[in-house]
């Protein structure tokens, strides 16, 4: 099986965000996203309201390109002032060729 | 006094404390995340159902001076919630801006605390009440932000999309007009959901809230004393205010008290939704450690026994 | 016309144009997916229970007539789905034939809309008419599978343990087995979680299936006229003909018109599940649209209303 | 045995089945996690909550020899239990005393489903009971643990914690408290909620309980002859003895009935986090598989019925 | 501590193959999996129905050799007709001797 | 944009653990975490309760030595008894010198 190494981007983000940063990723040419609800703790303890949940974890799979595209668009826009955290993973994705848009 | 008392031990109020009590000696109790917001659904939902049974039963004149007076509260407690926090409360500009929108609009919770209270205590209260929440809850948000006009990151419109479209406007005015438009006849066929269990939903919901408000208190240390003095002193001086236009507004006795107890409030849901779009530097740890930490408690175990006593003293001399 | 908009002001539609609207206005409302499941298994053995109950108090002479047409409706409607979906929806044979699947069968919504809509106009229907539905869903769905049978991919039998073991139609069978097992007399136990509240519940529901339709009614555009016509058309065609033969089989006028709506109305529940594993390559984008976006909303705007009249027809002249 | 035919068809006991039925027909029924949970808090409020008012309405005099009786219950059964369980049930020492934790605390469930019972057949029981089961769960587990004492991994502290604040004891007791503070007159606002719907609940909380032990009961093969023999002798040993001092201790026949099949039981949700902690070389499949899988069904099916025929017994020799 | 250097397979799946697709990875030698409950976003918007409830996240780490008969597996069945993405990952494992059937 | 490679460790624990494994990172010097409610099967089939709710994911940033630290004390204290396994990963991390407590 041929297998296309992608960047996966990994994105922690209070619930608040989630619909923009779901935005901004696509906005950059990602083709989908994956997000699930998590809970955590960092340096900043608090959320807009307990009512809007906890945190969210949007992945996505994307060129080196686009993922650097994303990256700084999050650190110019969000990384201050937010609960948000990001990593980068290169993982080896299959059928990868239809991520690169 | 013994109306405190009567006002405290009820299944609803003893209920917060039992979630208090549960953060306190570190049960792993928990209401699961989905059930939470179930419950808020719900909640909103049914007061907006029977706030629009009550409208569509109210004649329009009788609510013009009641609609009147709560917006004209709407504009006047953020502004008056700014400058007590500027200077009683030495906060920054824009947290004094952040947390004047807490306090310019309305927590539900607390409305709904008040609505019992008075039940309790066999007063009478005015059924287009859910009505003046919707109408009390957007005004003080924008007046709120509009002081912080020159920090602003996000742009205004988004905080009041954010408001407006938010769950708990949309429910409770979604609620409204289906409740209006069906009458008590047709709303009788889902009263055994939406009427007969609500407080018993209520209570669960400050079960879970008590477990917040927990971990809440715990950060007034770090608050400091000033911001708990004004934590109290702004439900009490919009508290009395409040109580006090609603009867020169030809109100209820008991439907002043609670418009006070509104007024009095300061929101936790809708608010801080709104500011954190627009306002992200300011401090969440001040605006909701006061919201829910400080005010919120004080309402319920001070504020609403003492405007139910005030609005029967203002009822017999100006009523 | 009285009739149709009397149908419309009720809580359970306009909470189903509430959250319709809730898309539209791009509200964060959101119901946590555990609450919407939790709510569909109330819903499924509710019905259940109460069809038991009925069946325990029906002779099983009465039941043979109206069970024996619904079979037959349920072997009829998949096939002249099928063919009307190939002439004039313009179908290839394996989205004709997906889509037929679904139009065989029922869609348990519908069926709890038009109950609702009898009782609102006071017309009487027949007890044991949830069993119907679970007779009406499973038939369906074979058949429709089977046109498509050379191109089936995953195993029939694989599909049907879908349908059959699925969570709705277990739940639905159960609840009546339990029903019919315990009687009116024990059920009266758990009356007020299963009975008493059962039309707030279905309100919630419609709330989420509302955001869910107006995510459907979108996808309208790209499917074209053609399948917006004959969307309207099958429950049309197929409402009447239930309406028809239910009369015939001794059934009561507003139990005539409910199974009509029944047969009219085409599964999003049962049948995509199913449909998905058997034939994986037919598109979901037009049988879950063609069902949810289309024949969902004009059943219960349009369809049920008129069933329920023609069913007053029928009874006068074939009664 | 017409009593017992009586007992199995409720609601209460075919839900369990229908549980059951679900996992071995393969359905792909599941209740939400968050639902179980929210199902599980509710009841163990409301029980408690019941409880509260009924002890507020008890005269302490009363009170205080059942209460005697069920704490020297709760001292005895771990002990019999261990021996037996050695001795009989060839366990390991560290196996042996995990399981006899589970047999000296009580199990939630059977107790609500031996009121049931006695509810059906027309027994009156006492009121207080749900605060028998607050004084039965804890020491139990405790003597269990210690007879572990060498082999423990987690302290012993660490696992008490685990019971008495775990969230199970902590609603029990919350609820009894607001219930005895509030009294009836105050709970009455909250019985749409908390006591009307209670055995609705209750059957879907068995649903989700019956997939749980069909889990369990395919472990029993594993398990061997042995255990299944020991997990039926148990509870038919300390039953037949609940319910005999229980008579002794002046308490209702119902009640006596209830107290037995309570002593008879294993709990499978306060026990089993305590033992984890405190020891978690124990294995889970014997004390879960012997609790969830053995005991808990032979005391529906077998257990309960008995007790209520043996408490008639008892009233007319001992009362 | 020592680590053993296996292959983590993440499968991002529609609900309705969920059970599949576990079977699938055991029959092939997986000694284990973990699942959580994600939504998502890809190239085809659709799923079987909403009360399916949303995607699922399949991950089990396996060795090198059990990964490729997975992913074949996978390949051969479901990429084609069902909304199923996977990628693999390189993980260090404590106590990875377990994981090796 | 400066990305830091840092250490992601993966842990998936019975629930029961879920707060100790929480306060046993902290203790090594975790700055923060993400946990996730997950289910899943491994070689132990049984779990404390099932009202204890399924299993958790908890990960967590940290420097080589946290890492290190970390996985002595899981390995020590919980591996032999519980239902818990591990990963180690490298990722490359945003803002990465804020986890390097
Ligand atoms: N060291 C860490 N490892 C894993 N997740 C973290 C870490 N620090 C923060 N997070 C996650 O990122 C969210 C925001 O972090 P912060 O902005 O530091 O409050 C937290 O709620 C956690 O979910
Ligand atoms: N680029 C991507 N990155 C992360 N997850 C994706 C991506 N594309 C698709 N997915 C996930 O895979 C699922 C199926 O994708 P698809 O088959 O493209 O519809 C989606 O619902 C997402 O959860
Ligand atoms: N090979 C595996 N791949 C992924 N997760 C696993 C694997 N084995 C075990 N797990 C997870 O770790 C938990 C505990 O495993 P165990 O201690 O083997 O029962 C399981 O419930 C799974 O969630
Ligand atoms: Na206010
Ligand atoms: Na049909
Ligand atoms: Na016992």
């Amino acid at each position: 099986m041929k297998v296309v190494p992608l960047t996966k981007i990994t994105i922690i983000t209070e619930n608040l965000l989630r619909d923009r940063i779901v935005a901004l990723i696509r906005k950059h040419g990602a083709t989908g996203y994956t997000a699930t609800k998590v809970e955590g703790e960092g340096s900043r303890g608090v959320r807009a309201s307990d009512w809007e949940g906890r945190n969210d974890r949007i992945e996505t799979l994307v060129s080196a390109e686009v993922a650097e595209a994303i990256i700084e668009d999050l650190n110019d826009n969000y990384f201050e002032d937010f609960a948000v955290i990001a990593w980068l993973s290169e993982v080896n994705v299959l059928r990868g060729t239809k991520f690169i848009s | 006094m013994d109306l405190l008392v009567q006002n405290l031990i009820s299944p609803v109020v003893l209920a917060f404390l039992l979630g208090m009590a549960a953060r306190w000696c570190k049960s792993d109790l928990e209401i699961p995340d989905a059930i939470y917001q179930g419950l808020s659904i719900y909640l909103l939902f049914a007061i907006g159902l029977k706030g629009g049974v009550a409208l569509s039963q109210t004649p329009m004149t009788q609510l013009i001076a009641p609609l009147g007076v709560t917006l004209a509260l709407g504009i006047i407690t953020p502004v008056s919630a700014f400058y007590i926090l500027r200077s009683l409360g030495k906060l920054s500009k824009i947290d004094a801006a952040a947390t004047a929108a807490h306090y310019g609009s309305v927590s539900a919770v607390t409305f709904l605390a008040a609505i019992e209270a008075a039940k309790v205590a066999n007063i009478p209260t005015d059924g287009f009440l859910p009505a003046l929440v919707a109408v009390l809850e957007v005004p003080g948000i924008i007046i709120g932000l509009m002081f912080a006009q020159q920090q602003r990151a996000g742009g205004l419109k988004e905080a009041l999309h954010e408001v407006v479209a938010g769950k708990s406007i949309f429910l409770l005015i979604g609620g409204m007009v289906i409740g209006a438009l069906c009458g008590a006849d047709k709303i009788q066929a889902v009263a055994p959901l939406f009427i007969d269990p609500f407080k018993g939903v209520l209570c669960l919901f400050l079960l879970e809230l008590g477990m917040v408000a927990a971990r809440r208190i715990s950060d007034i240390r770090s608050a400091g004393w000033r911001l708990v003095m004004v934590g109290c002193l702004l439900p009490l001086v919009h508290g009395l205010l409040g109580t006090f236009v609603g009867t020169l507004a030809g109100m209820t006795e008991g439907g002043a008290a609670v418009l006070g107890a509104m007024t009095g409030s300061a929101s936790y849901i809708a608010a801080p939704a709104a500011v954190r779009i627009a306002l992200p530097k300011a401090s969440p740890g001040i605006y909701l450690t006061m919201a829910l930490g400080i005010t919120f408690p004080f309402n319920l175990a001070i504020g609403i026994p003492l405007l139910l006593a005030f609005a029967k003293f203002c009822g017999k001399f100006f009523g």
